[in-house]
């Protein structure tokens, strides 16, 4: 009988402190101090943690610029940024669920977690509390095709990511190239991404040759090579993360696989991880980026792109930022010029001021449709010239000629 | 239109050569998991962190005095080896006659540990260990080529599980480890020292993970996210050959291979893990012994 | 004969078979509704976002009491329970996305669905034991997020399925997140009851005497088959109802989480550690992970997993029976010392 | 005589190449005991396990009150009305005494609605009275072999099948058990008894089965089969054939 007891108001002490204990924080967050709060739920842990972490690196630039220049001005006041982080542990109901808990602590101005998944999933909740989200690399159209109007994506849509290749080659490539293929993930994003490059591809006039999906996040992508082998596509393009973009490379090297012009692959070879691993084999390869160093554009905060990779590296240990890192400074820069432009925090005035942004910045040109996406910002395609990426495409941030075919630049 | 014909034989050739390398690979790996599972009861769920542990070790011996992977299989395994002896005497061994929830739970906290010690020791960047030969092909008639690297690394999968063999069955160690396998009670009356051959028996496991690890990192790519899904390799080779059978395992490494490059192949690419999984549950529903024949530890399967 | 008088004087005075039940600790249903108004009342006193944390903490209780039936009390180690989860969630998704059906007949739908599903592979793979059970059912878990994540068209493959919750498409409104919380709360209660009364019935006789051992539970005249078949699909389908529930909370669903073995081992930490075979265990389990978990996410940001992982092995290896048997033998035996614990299992 | 109420013709098990059970009839009649005796390995545990369904025989047939049960799950040959207990105590280790006998009064063929005093007589029967709240591993080895039995007992069955449940008892310790046993025999139930110690088995069988190599060595009443030379050959080798009775 006492067992009982002892356990029900066990159970009722619990959960009663479940209610106080968080209490005293609550309404606290974005007091007027002379601060301005943002929150972030980011990727720290789980499978997405490499390119969480990156974004809050590029988070934090934006965080140590702003205020070394004296803070957010807001109505005749400067205000110190804050950026309050919290892991989403790479999982979409997580990362929804912190962003309740940041509107339980008043910080109504959030900047988005990494990949499509978890920003989905931010997204509808801050559509339903009223908070302004500004997303810094939830890419998928499948976002913005809900009709939320409080997220704002400052990056190039997932459909532009293969196609801007596809484009690319079209204008660029000589010998021309009439046949391409398509290796691409099977998560939402990177469909979205092949999808887009195979319209762009048909419109172009190209024949598309293979269309194979992969597991997202294998390593060994042999059996797509091998179907495509015999169909000696011009082109292979891959729609991929970095994982299944080193493994097409790798084994297509092993596998006899040789594309008359090379390959091309959104998100991985940007990155120095590709380059590193591949060694010599990543040489011409094609990559999609959303930024590099010679993106045309600057702005009061951080100058032009190139500006921007010093500042980066003098924070980081002479480290380069990559686009992801650019990205995540491009979405935080996105809500202090709209913090400014509004002259307060309130976030019906902020979401005003991001509905109405054009602003051109390190990043490119800052400029929200009605759905929320930034479409008037190009994709750039880079090239591994000498062990680095080099921007190819467009004409305006270009730093050296295509070499093709692609296959030949290795030698 | 022959031509075609030509191509689809060669494409399954092709497909048939590089399912049994990348099969010896996951034999490799799942050699040691399957010998604390039939030796301890023990389904050691940071077997993939260890793997791990053996391709890092490797690459930073690579990056370090630019030795080549497949020689750093020797320190990564006498390193892992120091790692699981300590872990089995001191921490498994403790809950080891405990219900199976609780060594998988202890387990599984281990691969939590190991795993985030890897992301704060090496981040979570991808990684690959750059050798001279990554790329260079054996090109077959058909134009079917067998990569180098992964040509060796079978070999070498081939030639620890003989080693691995001739040790259980012709050493006193080994026949040590296989006696506490079968009867714990009986090696005691032997005055086989339970503690310690179990610590020996982890070790060993781990020592191979650590030589499957480096031989991972030379032909592939490896990051800490990884984990998991090597454990589970681990565990659908084990399964399909038979438990505690170290031949065992390398044969469910091969059909594993096998059954992945096929199906890649005949099916879309997407269902070839839905195939794997199909071919785990049905050999169990079937021939819970394993294809391999005969489990070495049958007992366990009824009670 | 003097050995037969020798019984412990502690135990002499207790009646034959009298009600002190050595093995189940008490929840008598008075507490259980005293628990209930608890929980519902504190609704009042909770920030949306502390809402949301006792709801997912309400959904793993409901997920630990459901696989306590066929882990705990029949010693089966299901591996794959979060395929039933799955199961659930997308049937509710599919059924109301595609077939615009009400939630609430969804969720039965859902559940029923699971079940059964449970029944049917429970019948080759229930003759397994052990680790072979464990694994075979993490196949059959793995391999249905293989199949959803192809099924595009139904399930909308890796791009998730996003419930239609508002306006003329939505089948039933979205119901907030105070709707969420005293759904998951109520569904939590429901299955820890469920649970409780098929633990006091003769199906849990026949349950735990399987799960000590199934040769002489035969010999007692159990139909062993019919009996864990049961266990199976009634855990199945109660996962399966929760997962329905979770995936009208989320709207929008992805096979990753929806099939993730992390969830699994989540449900087994939680049972495990607050005393499997017990009613009360995985409420306890399920609550103190929770909060653990939630906790050292919000202080340890970058080393919570970490820090986790320590924890549990440290619980582990001091509490490999449970919190609530360690509790009663403490209680009984005034026996309070963890390292006697640790001696209990080594070598 | 009455007809017997389990009747086992011509069973046979084979492991591999190894027959452990040889073409062995069994008939059990209400109110007999059968002493099944034999060195080790002769094939008493395996002829115990054929009988209650734990072995499916290779040949033979096993026919309950005229009903075929060859090779039916234990279960089915529990609701049949044959009880077994095992060698080696298997008692539900999570539960105490009275929910051990719990079981079998809820799940034998003859379902008790009020089980709690009915597992009061049952315990009370065995002499287990007042032990009924205790865990079994605080019981002794006498009082495990009493749990054990009262276990088959609350099934309430036609057929008792006892495995070695003298085993580990004191000298003391087996006058009462085997007591109990010639009760229960009384009674009406049909006893099968594989007896190790042959001078306790001599003192309640009706008749006497020798098993040796899995095969029926020799059967009869008590006293013929303890004088035969073939059994005491079995038991102590062929030098002590000659010298007369065991003890």
């Amino acid at each position: 009988m006492r067992t009982r007891m002892f356990l029900t108001v066990g159970v009722v002490a619990v959960l009663s402190a479940a209610a106080c204990g968080s209490k005293g924080e609550a309404g606290g967050g974005a007091a007027d101090n002379g601060t301005l709060v943002i929150g972030a739920s980011l990727s720290l842990t789980g499978k997405l943690a490499r390119e969480g972490i990156l974004t809050r690196e590029g988070y934090d630039v934006c965080q140590s610029v702003v205020n070394d220049k004296g803070g957010v001005p807001v109505a005749g006041s400067r205000r110190q940024l804050v950026i309050r982080y919290q892991d989403d542990t790479s999982q979409p109901d997580t990362a929804g669920q912190l962003v309740d808990q940041f509107n339980d602590k008043g910080v109504k101005l959030l900047l988005g977690p990494y990949g499509s998944a978890t920003t989905e999933a931010a997204a509808a909740v801050v559509e339903r509390n009223g908070q302004v989200m500004a997303d810094s690399s939830g890419a998928d159209d499948a976002i913005f095709a809900k009709g939320y109007r409080q997220t704002f994506a400052v990056l190039s849509p997932a459909t532009e990511y293969a196609a801007s290749m596809v484009q690319a080659i079209v204008d660029l490539a000589d010998p021309k190239v009439r046949t391409v293929a398509f290796i691409s993930a099977d998560d939402g994003f990177s469909k979205t991404v092949t999808r887009g490059g195979i319209a762009k591809a048909e419109q172009l006039g190209l024949t598309v040759v293979g269309e194979e999906y992969v597991p997202n996040g294998t390593t060994d992508v042999s059996g797509a090579l091998t179907k495509i082998k015999p169909r000696r596509p011009d082109v292979i393009i891959g729609s991929v993360h970095l994982a299944e973009g080193i493994a097409i490379v790798k084994q297509a090297k092993e596998l006899g696989v040789a594309p008359s012009g090379g390959f091309a692959e959104t998100v991985a070879p940007p990155t120095p991880d590709f380059t590193q691993a591949l060694g010599a084999t990543a040489e011409g390869v094609l990559g999609s980026t959303q930024w590099t160093p010679t993106t045309a554009g600057s702005d009061k905060w951080f100058g032009f792109a190139g500006d921007y990779a010093n500042t980066f590296a003098a924070k980081f240990n002479g480290r380069q930022p990559e686009y992801h890192g650019a990205e995540a400074t491009a979405a935080c820069l996105a809500l202090v010029l709209a913090v400014e432009k509004a002259g307060s925090t309130d976030p019906v005035k902020v979401r005003g001021a991001l509905a109405g942004l054009d602003e051109q910045t390190f990043f490119g040109p800052l400029k929200f449709d009605s759905s929320g996406q930034n479409r008037t910002k190009a994709m750039q395609v880079v090239q591994i010239q000498g062990g680095k990426p080099v921007c190819v495409w467009p004409a305006n941030a270009s730093e050296a000629a295509l070499r093709w075919p692609a296959t030949k630049a290795a030698a | 239109m022959a031509g075609d014909e030509g191509g689809g034989v060669n494409q399954l050739a092709q497909a048939t050569v590089y399912g049994l390398l990348q099969g010896c690979l996951f034999g490799l790996v799942a050699v040691g998991f399957s010998l604390v599972w039939g030796v301890l009861n023990v389904v050691n769920l940071a077997h993939g962190a260890f793997v791990l542990g053996g391709a890092y070790l490797a690459w930073e011996l690579h990056d370090a005095f630019g030795l080549d992977p497949f020689v750093s299989m020797l320190p990564a395994a006498v390193v892992l080896f120091g790692l699981g002896y300590a872990i089995q005497r001191w921490l498994v061994n403790l809950v080891v006659n405990a219900p199976i929830f609780i060594t998988l739970l202890l387990t599984f906290g281990l691969q939590l540990l190991a795993v985030n010690t890897l992301i704060l020791l090496f981040t979570a960047n991808y990684r690959s260990i750059p050798t001279g030969y990554t790329g260079i092909s054996l090109v077959l008639a058909g134009d079917v080529r067998v990569p180098l690297g992964r040509l060796i690394a079978a070999a070498l999968a081939i030639g620890l599980t003989a080693a691995l063999v001739y040790l259980t069955r012709r050493t006193r160690t080994g026949l040590a480890i296989l006696a506490t396998g079968m009867d714990r009670g009986a090696a005691r009356l032997m005055s086989i020292k339970a503690a310690h051959v179990y610590a020996l028996t982890f070790g060993l496991a781990a020592a191979l993970a650590g030589a499957a690890g480096a031989a991972v990192g030379a032909v592939g790519t490896f990051s800490p996210a990884d984990a998991g899904r090597l454990t589970l390799f681990s565990f659908v080779a084990a399964v399909l050959g038979g438990l505690g059978n170290m031949w065992g395992a390398l044969l469910g490494g091969l059909v594993l291979g096998l059954v992945e490059s096929w199906g890649g192949q005949l099916l879309p690419g997407t269902l070839v893990n839905a195939v794997a999984f199909a071919a785990l549950v049905i050999v169990l529903a079937i021939r819970p012994q394993g294809l391999a024949g005969r489990a070495f530890y049958a007992s366990r399967l009824e009670a | 004969m003097t050995h037969l008088d020798a019984a412990p004087a502690e135990t002499a005075g207790v009646p034959a078979t009298g009600r002190r039940r050595y093995w189940l600790p008490v929840l008598r249903w008075e507490g259980g509704a005293v628990a209930l108004l608890a929980a519902l009342a504190l609704q009042t006193r909770l920030y949306t976002g502390q809402e949301r944390t006792v709801t997912t903490i309400a959904m793993f209780v409901a997920l630990a009491a459901a696989w306590n039936l066929i882990g705990g009390y029949a010693g089966y180690a299901c591996f794959g329970q979060v395929g039933f989860f799955g199961l659930g969630g997308y049937t509710a998704a599919v059924l109301m996305t595609h077939g615009h059906l009400s939630f609430w007949l969804a969720l039965p739908l859902a559940a029923a669905l699971a079940g059964a599903f449970a029944a049917l592979i429970g019948w080759p793979l229930l003759r397994l034991k052990g680790h072979y059970f464990a694994v075979a059912t993490l196949g059959v878990s793995e391999g249905l997020r293989e199949v959803v994540i192809n099924a595009g068209t139904l399930t909308g493959g890796g791009a998730g399925i996003t419930i239609p919750t508002a306006g003329a498409g939505a089948p039933t409104a979205w119901l907030g997140n105070d709707g969420f919380y005293v759904l998951m709360v109520l569904i939590a209660f429901a299955t820890v009851a469920l649970v409780a009364i098929i633990a006091r019935s003769r199906t849990g006789y026949a349950l735990r005497a399987i799960n000590q051992d199934e040769d002489a539970a035969a010999s007692m005249g159990i139909n062993t088959t019919v009996a864990k078949t049961i266990a199976f699909a009634g855990s199945a389908a109660l996962t399966g109802a929760v997962g329905a529930a979770y995936a009208f909370q989320q709207v929008t669903i992805f096979p990753e989480r929806l099939f993730d073995v992390d969830v699994t081992v989540l449900m087994v930490v939680m049972v495990v550690l607050g005393g499997a075979g017990t009613v009360l265990g995985p409420v306890l389990g399920a609550v103190a992970v929770a909060f653990a978990s939630e906790w050292l996410r919000q202080r340890f940001t970058d080393v919570h997993s970490f820090v986790l992982g320590a924890l549990i092995i440290v619980a582990v290896v001091l509490l490999p029976q449970g919190v609530t048997a360690y509790a009663r033998d403490a209680v009984r035996e005034r026996r309070l010392s963890l390292l006697e614990n640790v001696r209990r299992y080594r070598l | 005589m009455s007809e017997a109420v389990l009747s086992a013709g011509k069973l046979s098990v084979r492991f591999g190449g190894l027959r452990a059970v040889d073409d062995v009839d069994v008939e059990l009649y209400p109110g007999k005991l059968l002493g099944v005796i034999g060195p080790n390995g002769a094939g008493k545990s395996t002829l115990i396990n054929l009988l209650s369904g734990h072995l499916r025989p290779t040949a033979g047939r096993v026919l309950m009150a005229g009903r075929d049960v060859t090779g039916a799950r234990p279960w089915r040959i529990t609701h049949a009305g044959v009880a077994r207990t095992f060698q080696i105590v298997k008692p539900f280790r999570g539960m105490t005494v009275a929910d051990n006998v719990t079981v079998a009064a809820l799940h034998g063929p003859h379902r008790q609605r009020r089980p709690h005093r009915f597992v009061e007589a049952v315990l009370d029967r065995v002499g287990l009275a007042g032990k009924g709240a205790l865990a079994p591993s605080e019981l002794s080895i006498a009082d495990a072999r009493r749990l054990e039995l009262a276990k088959a007992l609350a099934l309430r069955p036609q057929v008792l099948l006892l495995d070695e449940v003298l085993a580990g008892l004191r000298p003391a310790e087996i006058g009462p058990a085997l007591r109990l046993i010639g009760g229960l025999r009384d009674e009406g139930l049909a006893i099968l008894m594989v007896e190790h110690v042959i001078q306790a088995i001599t003192a309640v069988s009706d008749e006497v089965l020798v098993l040796h190599h899995g095969e029926v060595l020799t059967r009869g009443a008590p006293g013929t089969v303890l004088s035969d030379s073939r059994v005491v050959e079995a038991y102590l080798g062929s030098r002590y054939a000659k010298g007369g009775n065991p003890r």
